[in-house]
């Protein structure tokens, strides 16, 4: 971190370009949490980089004033995995959309995540095509009527984060554009683990679907439909703390901590390095109905887990290379094992 | 005991201009191998060589029959030789099958070496000889000279004294063969010797039996009285220097290191396997030590927006694959056009369309080259006509690329990537120096990533570059700042700015020349890529015999040279030899308003020189 | 107080031939729905119409600013209307931004209306009005006729009475304008009455206020005494029938459905949404009763591969995008292709190369229709000239993809898929049969998937038929059985069918008609798509003027109409207006030999007829 | 069932063309099974179609006497997609390797199965790419020494049971070429299941990664190093059956049945409908080394779970449509809603 970088404000990450997403919409938050986080990171500007596909979410580099590539639809990923190979010391964040990193570009990020690239991936979760104005996406729920559903979307959504658990991601977790704190937070933490780190933003897209996580995010409901998680504490939610999260077998249960039967020794404590309790959290995925209690949607860090970078692996066979065979030599290569003359 | 047929036509010592013989046998039966050590041994002494493998698509095709014949013709010569030839001299078939499926490209009076124990009841059936006709005995072979060996009998007793076993004694035959070979073309062990002892190194009863069974065919030449003529064929009076053996494919691959060490770029390459480019990812895969970067994608979008994002960190990104694949990379060529960074492209192409024939060679794809992605984005292409002039074009590639900040494609085909031929290879400090125009430090004005030199190239700056930060995507951009822009004008004068860069490039590549002939013949052969060989072939016969026919060679297709127009006026007719349905005789008709005619094969061979020499004077004599 | 300047310009009831409308504001403004009413209002009234929205890149790009500022362009007449019209009569601007974008289009002489509320200090900085200064204000406008109002006021005032918040109020001040509009062209206000009440058939309130604001437009325009002068645009001499109004994107719809139904197969739509193509999925996706099967995919790759497999199932497959997700679909194309099963493949081109200008229209995917993909691989492509005709063309589209067993491109555009105009739609009975040469019932000899009819077209049978099972794949097939086959000769047999296949389907296209003009003019303009409607104003008006000028427009691009080489040589010259840098062009040079030059527009905007005439005329001047 | 399926055997669904596999390859046996399995499930051969990608595996089609499409390099599951949409009653089986279902073709491949289209996926895992001769593939263990990585791969490889559980998959199993019966018994449950089946099968190849898998297919090893799921039956393994699995928490631990401290009451009893329980099984799937015990590789069905079909959904909104608004008017839709006459 270089003394310089330290005094650098969100105003030093903003570019001279207009942003031009729609009033209102959750992107505005994301920008200046992420230009809020940049400076305190301390990563030099000429260090960082963005990377994006195309969607509204994807014109994010351009809003930033750091080195940047608006890409092509879904290879934001891929991009940025030759980016990262080709200089490691560069500080890499992908932005994506629920369109652009899990319809046409669910395949890269997929192999983004096993091979594990140290970098940081930003996908604004809008349950929606939001730059081709409203046809649902993969993260639709069912039943959703959009442009192209008119009758309702007949898809089984996927589930982001159990998808990227699937891939073998080492960082996966979940925060929200409405809830600017806990999202600056994620990206520190983000930021500090070596190794591909996925965080799903819950983005409001006012236009095409607004309020599809007001649930979550509106003031009135979200203490009792949401858990924030923290690693090695107890899973307590609700207003006031009122409640807490339970483990029946591989069951999550919601148990009252008012009554006095339980209190918060009881509950599940939080362990983002367990790969099985981390999965039963992404599982809690159901949608709060007025007509049924389900468990609150968790939020935080559900897992991390420790494993060598691609990036790294490649660069030491380089290095071993170079030293068992010295660096390379051009005209060895060009002759070959096998000459002969003719004079 | 083993016989010759026809002794009439023995002789002793012979001396032969150049000779092609054709190994042929099942996928497993080492024929590759044992073409590519005749290749080396050839080369070594002194000979011109061009060589032409050809494999089956199914990794083992079934055992004996037609699918599964393995081939690997090649012509050597003490003369300059262009092309693996057009007919045989020599046919070495190890089973029945081979013989069926080749018989058709031996001349008329030239020899087949036959291994008798491929030519039993099962081989003769499974190869489709009827109620187990054998054509080694029932005199069909009447026109040639036949030399029958029951090699697998011969090599299991050369190795009788081993502990090996019956499958390990037979993988050995084809040593016997080339051992033969050896003998009756008058050639040192040697260096065959030495191959031996270093592929088995790990496996020292494997060197030693290796070695017995290549000493056995030579000796049983040396030997059995029957063969008593050696031929010779001496060294070719090529310039004089240091020489090597290349393939094509290899030589694509040196040829983008050198120029990624002489431009002082990384070498990034993102690729995905592909029949026929897999071998450059292999090849580059081993050189690490010269900081190449080998990223195998998870598929071929991967591979080209990954070295579109390493282009952008400052390496010189490189991405290869074969037809289907090339398709796929479309949308991104592209991005990278717009984005104007360094990227080269490597087309080995094959057989179409969609999967067609994937081990075959065919020059189809030049229209995707030119045109094969949306809007109006012009790249360059080039195309080498020679296994050695890979490592030519694939160092042109990449100094077109980085020095005009331009995708760049490579068109090379199934045929040259495999083929084979001497290289006078160059030493490094003669390699053009490649001058990226790569900003190395910050200071002076504002970066402004889309202002242009005189060539109308722009500057490159690399993340990392303190003050240079810069945003760049695919969304038309303002002339200059490269900001976003939806004006009307702008995108007009952008898209009229790329163009022009690229037309620029007819500044720094070298003028069209005459490859041979007369500017005012009556017949000019415009040929590209593969057919490089053959033609020449034709043209230099045809001359000979008095025609009045040139020869000219595009290697650079986009932009063409700018003396291309007025040189092809010269000439009362234009004929283009393709393999493909017409693809450059469309753009030299629209370009340059002649009336070119197009000479098409589409069959996933290399044209003959016969086949272009026999059109060109139909032409002639029309 | 409004006042009108230049009152001098003001006359009574006036009557014109045709007018130029264009609504300008920003894109919250309800441009487009103000637009398409006054479209419609026309439209039914029985003038002839064409229509050219341009709406900015964002979704909402910032209020107030050029970036945000969306146009819908309408040119209505009495007479045949070709095209949305060069420059405009009226220019409506609801904020300053709106008119500082525009009013370069307005003609000299031009109204101008303008919302004052959308000048305040605010609008004209961010319009970029320096120092506040206002247009309307300090005589700018000195060359047009400005009437001036302050629109929003007087709609709030109109909505006084009623519980809706401001913001609700100012939603539906487009009505002010559409009402004071339709007052000064003498419209009546049912058509767009009956819209509002089935628009808001859920909020009765929103019914009442739009009403309301809409009737005190017109009377705004009615009472206040400035506005003494109406104009009156009689109804068209169109030929008779019952008409409708149709954009492009509605009519390919459309047109895809009537095919399905007639050729009796589902439709299968496999496609992902992208700018300008959208609204052809959410079109379709409508009309399930039609048996319409619409998947939206995850990707291009997937949505065209469904549709393969949805053909090989026996439902016509469909798949549209724009340039960079057609670009992903060229591996797939080549499938298609040497499958033989049909597909339509709908590209509605927009500016490029890559993600280039995505609302914009552009004509530069000519060349990756024809070529964009790997091999030899050619498919049919056709292109609509104008929003009624994408119905006809997206019907051919079908028709020749079934029964002649090929994928086929339909190349429309962004300016003719949002373009509308009216369309004397036909009665289904007397739409073209289509037969798809299906197999219905097995039996008599054994399937040979690739035997062939008179026409080169293999007969078509689908999963479920008892004994006709096969097997079909992307390598190259043996002639009429299908089978793998590696056959060189066979190769060439193949691409050379399914050359021909294609070739032949010139057999079954309707012969080149010249639009206009004589046949042996000095100059012939040769157009394609979208182009359509410019080249016929301008070579209409040449005519008049007593040119020797000719105009043919072709609908088929592969293959040509068999006539079309000799019509063109009947000219001294020829030249090709495109909105590229010259693609159509190329292929003419090439194909017919001919002197074809360029005329190229690369703004993503369409041609106006001047821009045109005046290139012929200096050509003939020259 | 028709009378006459019934009477069909493997000859019948043997297509003319000579079977082009090396010799001794796994592919062999997996068409055996096949041929075998089809004429019991008692489907009419012209209901039945084969979809493939490109790679080895993928010729598979050729050789059966049923419909099929030879597609291109991991497009099968798309073109099935479209496919089974176009006629839902037929019987599709999409054929895949772990190059083309994993690599080129991940994102089809979660994308079918989230949207539980009604299909069986022979996922042919040899851990390489065998038609191309021999590269590394998204499942070939880290280290591995191929032609493209000659200093041994970088690339975490996918866990593709774990990634299609992430993927939301209905049918989730594995089987191997040299265990005949195990593969036919996994492939009628996969075709009694109504929904994407994926069978993962481990299958040799003999050419380029011979014994990739020989731990597991070997005698010598098999009872070890395997162990076969069955559902409701207690997990048990190893020679004799003497050995059996536990849960601790969530961590699966080997019990000794002889030693007589546990017996087989006490075993984990398998559920196929248990999410959490079957991803535990799932991430079974350490290599076994010589110096190290490891838990057993799980064979046979992990999960199942009932859901929608997306060919349904699809078709009832049809049906719906066709009910609301009666079979479409082509005329009335050519007129549209607002005409005007001239004259
Ligand atoms: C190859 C290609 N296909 C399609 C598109 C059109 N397109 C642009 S963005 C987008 C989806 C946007 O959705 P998402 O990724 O969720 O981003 P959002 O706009 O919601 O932030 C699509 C389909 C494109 N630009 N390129
Ligand atoms: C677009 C495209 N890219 C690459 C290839 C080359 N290719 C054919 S098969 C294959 C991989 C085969 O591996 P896998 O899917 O594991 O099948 P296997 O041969 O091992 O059965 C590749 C890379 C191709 N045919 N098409
Ligand atoms: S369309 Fe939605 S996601 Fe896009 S900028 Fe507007 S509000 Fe944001
Ligand atoms: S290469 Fe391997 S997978 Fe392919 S056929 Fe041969 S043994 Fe089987
Ligand atoms: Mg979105
Ligand atoms: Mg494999």
């Amino acid at each position: 971190m270089s003394a310089e970088a330290n005094t650098l404000t969100a105003k030093d990450f903003t570019s001279d370009q207009d942003v031009r997403w729609c009033p209102g919409c959750g992107d505005y938050s994301i920008l200046k949490q992420v230009q809020t986080v940049l400076p305190e990171i301390g990563i030099e500007r000429e260090n960082v980089v963005f990377i994006s596909g195309i969607g509204c979410s994807s014109r994010f580099p351009y809003y930033l004033d750091t080195y940047g590539m608006h890409g092509i639809h879904g290879r934001a990923p891929a991009i940025s995995s030759g980016l990262k190979i080709a200089n490691p010391d560069l500080s890499v964040w992908v932005i994506t959309g629920d369109g652009d990193g899990l319809s046409i570009g669910g395949n890269h990020l997929i192999h983004m995540l096993r091979r594990n690239f140290d970098m940081n991936v930003l996908l604004f979760n809008n349950e929606i095509y939001g730059l081709t104005k409203g046809q649902y996406s993969p993260t639709s729920p069912e039943g959703k009527v959009t442009k192209s559903t008119p009758m309702g979307s007949v898809d089984h959504p996927f589930n982001p984060l159990a998808l990227a658990a699937g891939a073998d991601g080492t960082f996966i977790a979940r925060s929200m554009d409405r809830d600017p704190k806990h999202m600056r937070e994620i990206l520190k933490e983000a930021n500090l683990h070596k190794g591909t780190s996925l965080i799903e933003i819950y983005q409001n897209c006012n236009v095409f679907n607004d309020g599809a996580f007001g649930v979550f995010t509106d003031k009135k409901t979200k203490a009792e439909t949401t858990i924030f998680l923290e690693h090695g504490k107890p899973c307590v939610f609700g207003e006031n703390d009122s409640k807490g999260l339970m483990l029946d077998g591989a069951n999550p249960v919601i148990v009252d901590l008012e009554s006095g039967e339980y209190s918060v020794n009881d509950l599940w404590v939080h362990d983002k390095h367990d790969r099985f309790k981390s999965g039963v959290l992404m599982r809690c995925f159901d949608t709060p109905m007025p007509d049924r209690e389900v468990l609150p949607r968790p939020f935080g860090i559900f897992y991390q887990e420790d494993r060598p970078c691609y990036e790294d692996l490649l660069h030491e066979q380089i290095a071993v290379s170079i030293n068992r065979k010295g660096e390379g030599d051009l005209d060895a290569l060009l002759r070959g094992k096998n000459t002969w003359e003719i004079a | 005991m083993e016989k010759t047929k026809s002794p009439e036509t023995v002789r002793m010592n012979e001396e032969r201009r150049d000779v092609t013989i054709l190994f042929a046998g099942d996928s497993g039966d080492g024929i590759q191998l044992t073409g590519s050590q005749f290749t080396n041994t050839s080369a070594l002494f002194g000979n011109d060589i061009s060589t032409f493998p050809n494999y089956p698509a199914e990794i083992r095709a079934p055992q004996g029959t037609i699918a599964g014949v393995s081939g690997f013709q090649l012509n050597f010569g003490s003369v300059e030789i262009f092309t693996p030839g057009d007919m045989c001299d020599v046919l070495v078939v190890m089973n029945a099958a081979a013989l069926k499926a080749n018989l058709n490209r031996l001349k008329i009076g030239g020899t087949v070496i036959a291994n008798t124990a491929g030519f039993d009841k099962k081989n003769l059936t499974l190869a489709g000889y009827i109620d187990g006709n054998n054509p080694l005995e029932n005199n069909s072979l009447g026109k040639y000279r036949l030399i029958e060996i029951d090699i697998t009998k011969l090599t299991r007793e050369a190795l009788k004294e081993t502990p090996l076993g019956i499958k390990e004694k037979d993988r050995s035959k084809n040593m016997f063969v080339l051992g033969f070979l050896y003998w009756m073309y008058n050639r040192k062990l040697g260096p065959t010797e030495d191959f031996i002892r270093d592929k088995f190194a790990k496996a020292p009863e494997l060197i030693a039996s290796n070695l017995a069974v290549l000493k056995a065919g030579y000796n049983y030449g040396d030997t059995s009285e029957t063969f008593t003529t050696r031929y010779e064929v001496k060294p070719a009076p090529l310039p004089k220097g240091v020489y090597r053996n290349i393939m094509g494919n290899q030589a694509v691959a040196i040829g983008l290191i050198a120029a990624s060490r002489k431009a002082g770029l990384p070498l990034f390459y993102g690729s995905y396997p592909i029949t026929p480019a897999s071998d450059i990812l292999h090849e580059l895969a081993r050189h690490k030590n010269f900081d190449v970067r080998s990223f195998q994608a998870e598929d071929e979008i991967a591979a080209i927006t990954s070295a579109i994002g390493s282009s952008f960190a400052g390496n010189i990104g490189i991405t290869a694959s074969s037809g289907p694949g090339i398709a796929l990379k479309g949308e991104a060529l592209g991005l990278a056009c717009i984005l104007e960074l360094p990227l080269v492209i490597v087309n080995v192409q094959r057989g179409g369309p969609s999967t067609g024939l994937p081990t075959k060679t065919e020059q189809a794809d030049l229209m995707q080259a030119l045109y094969g992605r949306n809007g109006e984005a012009p790249i360059p292409v080039l195309a080498p006509a020679s296994p050695r002039d890979c490592f030519e074009m694939a160092y042109e590639a990449v100094r077109i690329a980085v020095e005009h900040m331009t995708p760049v494609f490579l068109l090379s085909d199934g045929y040259i990537a495999n083929g084979a031929e001497p290289w006078r290879f160059p030493v490094s400090a003669d390699l053009t120096p490649i001058k990226p125009p790569l900003r190395k430090s910050a200071g002076g004005e504002a970066y402004m990533p889309y202002a242009r030199d005189g060539k109308g190239v722009r500057e490159w700056v690399v993340p990392g570059l303190k003050g240079m930060e810069h945003r760049i995507g695919g969304l038309e951009k303002e002339d200059i700042t490269g900001n976003i822009s939806y004006d009307p004008e702008n995108h007009q004068k952008m898209t009229l700015l790329r163009a022009e860069k690229v037309r620029r490039i007819a500044d720094f590549i070298p003028e069209q020349a005459l490859d041979r002939g007369s500017p005012d013949a009556e017949l000019c052969i415009l040929s590209w890529g593969s057919t490089y060989g053959a033609v020449k072939t034709a043209v230099k016969e045809m001359i000979e015999e008095g025609y009045s026919v040139a020869h000219i060679h595009v290697k650079y297709l986009n932009p063409f040279p700018k003396n291309l127009g007025d040189l092809l006026r010269g000439f009362r007719r234009v004929m283009v030899p393709e393999l493909n349905h017409g693809q450059l005789v469309k753009i030299i008709r629209s370009e340059f308003l002649i009336d070119a005619r197009p000479l098409t094969k589409i069959k996933g061979l290399p044209f003959t020189a016969s086949e272009v020499k026999e059109a060109a004077v139909n032409t002639l004599e029309a």
